[in-house]
């Protein structure tokens, strides 16, 4: 599946929900079945300080494919941190930089990707390109050696 | 829910626009009192009333509308000062907040008396803003930064305390009321333990200006700060009170208009008390703002609020009890409207979000106050603060949300 | 009196309640612009819809009214950043004024650069704001306080200020405009021949920044700070630009709230920027009166307002060489709407009240810089300032006045 | 003629003025007139220091007598002190001590004495009374010697 196609799955699934409620539900589900990431990245090295939450994130790359896993010590954003690891990781690093998180407006989460949050949400995807840019890089030049 | 009430609630939130309105179309429920207060209808009509009549620049200006806001302003002063019975209004300085009082008093006071060696003490239940100004000082000056213990009760370790006095701190400062616990702090016999050895007193009454009446020389402290914001007033005006014996010795905190006296190029003279601490351009229409936040206060009475936000505290803590896993952090004997707590290992953040979805406004984190959350081992909490509109049916609403959050989030 | 004007005066002057009083019993004229500009309604208003349905303490709230305030707070200072075109709003520090901006800048950049034997280099036109806290800050460094001389016209003496930049100066920091003489100093090409040395320049554009289009990176100033009181926004906040590779390397000034990061008892690191300058809860209201205050500036256009003002001020200059025995205390070629005078051995004082008594408010004094009138050997000056909202009409008033105090003066 | 009859003698005086423009001019001649002190007294030690105007305030006492002699930069200013050192000049330390400036809010100058005014003159009639105390404590001292 592209980007693009999980995208519109998890809309798909968030649009059957007819309040907040439901959709908080959905999220506490998710950030509460996954651990999504091996404890030995869930270090300070890994870590993106939000000042309400914290988020933990590791990426590995094999030349084609980027990897993200990651967690969190807050279940809601946990649940979030969940969705994008569903969408972005798995892909190249060329599809994840053209790619946005449009997505999170239209399921109604946007708020959560707001600056003034300050829940590690949004430093966790501004992390997630960096590393897929540094991936790219990386790709680039053991081609031209 | 009947209970006697000291004054009429229904009246009083009427006085306070931004109480009536709807958040995600529910009723609106402000519970984040300790960070903020709304303004009664009264502070915000002074402000406009600034502007669309007598705005100025005060001070130094023969005409008119100068004179008059002059005269305005330096009434506000007296107003402040009488609010919490200083012997003059030369001993009150306005600042932007509490904040700016602590660090002018971080820089200036500990001009005058913090030398490499020495030692300042304040507690581990201090808002940063009464930690962070003399933990840099005694980094500046290679002085000790002495912090003295809190009991699991949330409560400072007098012993502690007193053992920290012996070393003989150059300056004490502490909160008067915790913004994270409520603890009232007994100030006067901790004033009076540093008065033993002749050390000035900085109390931080930014959580305390607006549950108890102040009476400044009653306690004997040498200087106490509090913010307009949270009593009621306007953002951007604070008080620092101080003693004029320390404020006379204190060299001047930051330099410019008002407060300057003769300038050449070569020296320059400081005007006198309070001027000596104000320089540029105050913020008159917060000033006036404050002093018709006093007014407002004093109408209703202090002692009828405070007697009032106890009776909500106590509800509050009795239908809490109620919720399933809660845990109160501090349980302190004596509490003023602030409670923090966590359910079991709900992160509170999660918490927050779902009660805020509910219409309702409390704070979840660490309240500018990480070393309290390292002694309680703890990322952060919920906290609830109360104001004198608050209501018994609020608290209810409140109550019902945190059970639904615990049932969401377990 | 018939002019061209670049936009409806009459309306303009509608938007601000406060001109539209009798003082004395006779139609209010104010002309004490530089001192404090009166308020739009626009701005009234957006400080009054805070209080009643916004307000809350912003920044680490998860709670609605908190997110949405640090939401609009945050606009607000992007608002600021393109105002002044300004690359980021991480290079927006939002203070209580120009004067509060400098003391920051003295302190930290003082810090950061200013050691025993090192000097600072200022004009001799400066507002105290900007000459005594650099002073201040050479005595204690033991530092060298250099000030570049005032030619007869009231013009920055160009040689000698080359001269003295020749000395190395770690800091220049220098007024736009002179709230006294109304000169516009050449300030692109100080700034030039100071970075010829790799100097960072400090502008005071207190009096310039509503009187022409800044641009920080055209200008390539290092700070650039002004007070929101002067250009129709409320009291109580100011701007301070810096480039980032400044903010970044200055240490903190004052310290809690908002600009911590990780406090605990042995060691505390600060937030990012522009946070890392912004202690305490900041005046949100005073912030969105100002984003206000720039729309409705720029709702007119800037170089409207300019070339209007313009016109007033030739228009007064004119009128004001008829009266006899008239002194210009400065006749800079390039002036900004402030005329200071004497009259023949007229003191100013006495002529301010009895300006005053005809409904006229101008200021008279030293108007916190004291340097310039030893300069010119005088006490102080009387000193008319217009803003968008004057007219040519209020300008005859004025002048008739003026003849009246000199008749009964002499 | 007592401290009260001379300012009952100037509210007469001021009681035929229409407006604040005769009342001004008035004060203005007054200031204008008189040299009311001494040019060796027209130092910084006798100076008190307005923002807005100058005064210069001089004291003597023979022992029962206080006379004052004052100036300023400022007319209208010294066309006030003029009217203050008529009224208390020439008077013992007991009678200035126990009589006020009220006559100044019955002319309507009374704002003339603010605080906010800055102009010397609330300092002037402060140091006015310090003066008297002194001479009287300096009687004092010496009818117990
Ligand atoms: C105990 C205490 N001290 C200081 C402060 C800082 O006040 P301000 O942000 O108004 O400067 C607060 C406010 O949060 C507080 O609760
Ligand atoms: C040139 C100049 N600099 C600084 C200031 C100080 O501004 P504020 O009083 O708003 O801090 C003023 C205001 O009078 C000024 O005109």
């Amino acid at each position: 599946m592209t980007i693009e196609q999980t995208q519109q799955q998890i809309i798909g699934e968030f649009s059957i929900f007819d309040d907040w409620m439901e959709k908080y539900n959905y999220l506490i589900e998710m950030g509460k079945d996954c651990p999504i990431i091996e404890t030995q990245y869930k270090t300070n090295n890994y870590l993106i300080n939000g000042c309400q939450s914290r988020v933990w994130l590791h990426a590995s790359f094999d030349g084609n494919i980027v990897h993200f896993s990651a967690d969190s010590d807050a279940v809601i954003t946990k649940g979030i941190v969940n969705l994008l690891i569903r969408v972005f990781s798995g892909h190249s690093p060329e599809e994840i930089l053209k790619s946005d998180t449009t997505f999170l407006d239209q399921i109604g989460l946007k708020e959560h990707l707001s600056p003034t949050r300050s829940n590690g949400l949004l430093s966790m995807v501004k992390q997630m390109k960096l590393y897929a840019q540094i991936f790219q890089l990386k790709a680039n030049q053991q081609v031209n050696e | 829910m009947e209970k006697k009430l000291p004054f009429d609630i229904r009246a009083v939130r009427l006085q306070f626009p931004a109480l009536d309105q709807l958040v995600y179309n529910k009723p609106f429920v402000y519970l984040d009192n300790a960070a903020t207060t709304q303004k009664p209808r009264v502070v915000i009509d002074r402000v406009k009333a600034w502007y669309e009549l007598e705005n100025s620049n005060i001070h130094r200006g023969v005409h008119y509308l100068s004179q008059q806001g002059t005269i305005a302003f330096e009434n506000a002063r007296q107003t402040v000062a009488n609010f919490i019975n200083s012997k003059s209004s030369r001993e009150i300085i306005f600042t932007k907040g509490t904040t700016d009082s602590m660090n002018l008093l971080a820089s200036s006071l500990g001009k005058l008396l913090v030398k490499e060696g020495d030692s300042v003490l304040v507690t581990g239940m201090e808002h940063h803003s009464n930690f962070v100004p003399w933990q840099q000082l005694c980094v500046e000056r290679k002085a000790n930064f002495l912090v003295a213990g809190i009991t699991e009760n949330g409560e400072v370790d007098l012993d502690h305390y007193t053992e920290l006095l012996e070393k003989k701190p150059k300056i004490v400062s502490i909160a008067h009321v915790s913004n994270v616990l409520g603890t009232i702090n007994p100030i006067e016999e901790m004033i009076r333990l540093a008065h033993v050895y002749d050390i000035p007193v900085v109390i931080d009454g930014a959580q305390s200006i607006c549950n108890q009446k102040i009476d400044v020389q009653a306690l004997d402290c040498d200087f106490f700060a509090f913010s307009g914001h949270k009593m009621y007033a306007p953002m951007g005006v604070g008080v620092l009170f101080g003693k004029e014996k320390w404020l006379d010795a204190m060299p001047p905190y930051q330099f410019g208009g008002e407060m300057v006296n003769q300038v050449s190029i070569d020296e320059t003279s400081f005007n006198v008390l309070p001027f000596k601490f104000e320089a540029g351009t105050p913020n008159v229409s917060a000033v006036l703002g404050l002093e018709s936040a006093i007014n407002f206060i004093e109408t209703i009475g202090n002692v009828s609020i405070a007697a009032y936000k106890d009776q909500l505290i106590q509800y509050a803590l009795q239908r809490l009890a109620e919720v399933k896993g809660i845990k109160f952090i501090g349980n302190p004997v004596h509490r003023a409207s602030v409670i923090s707590f966590l359910i079991d290992e709900i992160h509170p953040y999660d918490a927050g979000m779902i009660i805020d979805k509910l219409g309702i406004a409390i704070r979840t984190g660490h309240h500018c106050a990480q070393p309290i959350m390292e002694r309680f081992g703890i990322p952060g909490t919920m906290r609830a603060s109360f104001a004198m509109y608050n209501t018994f049916e609020e608290i209810d609403i409140f109550v019902a949300a945190v059970k639904k959050a615990a049932i969401m989030l377990s």
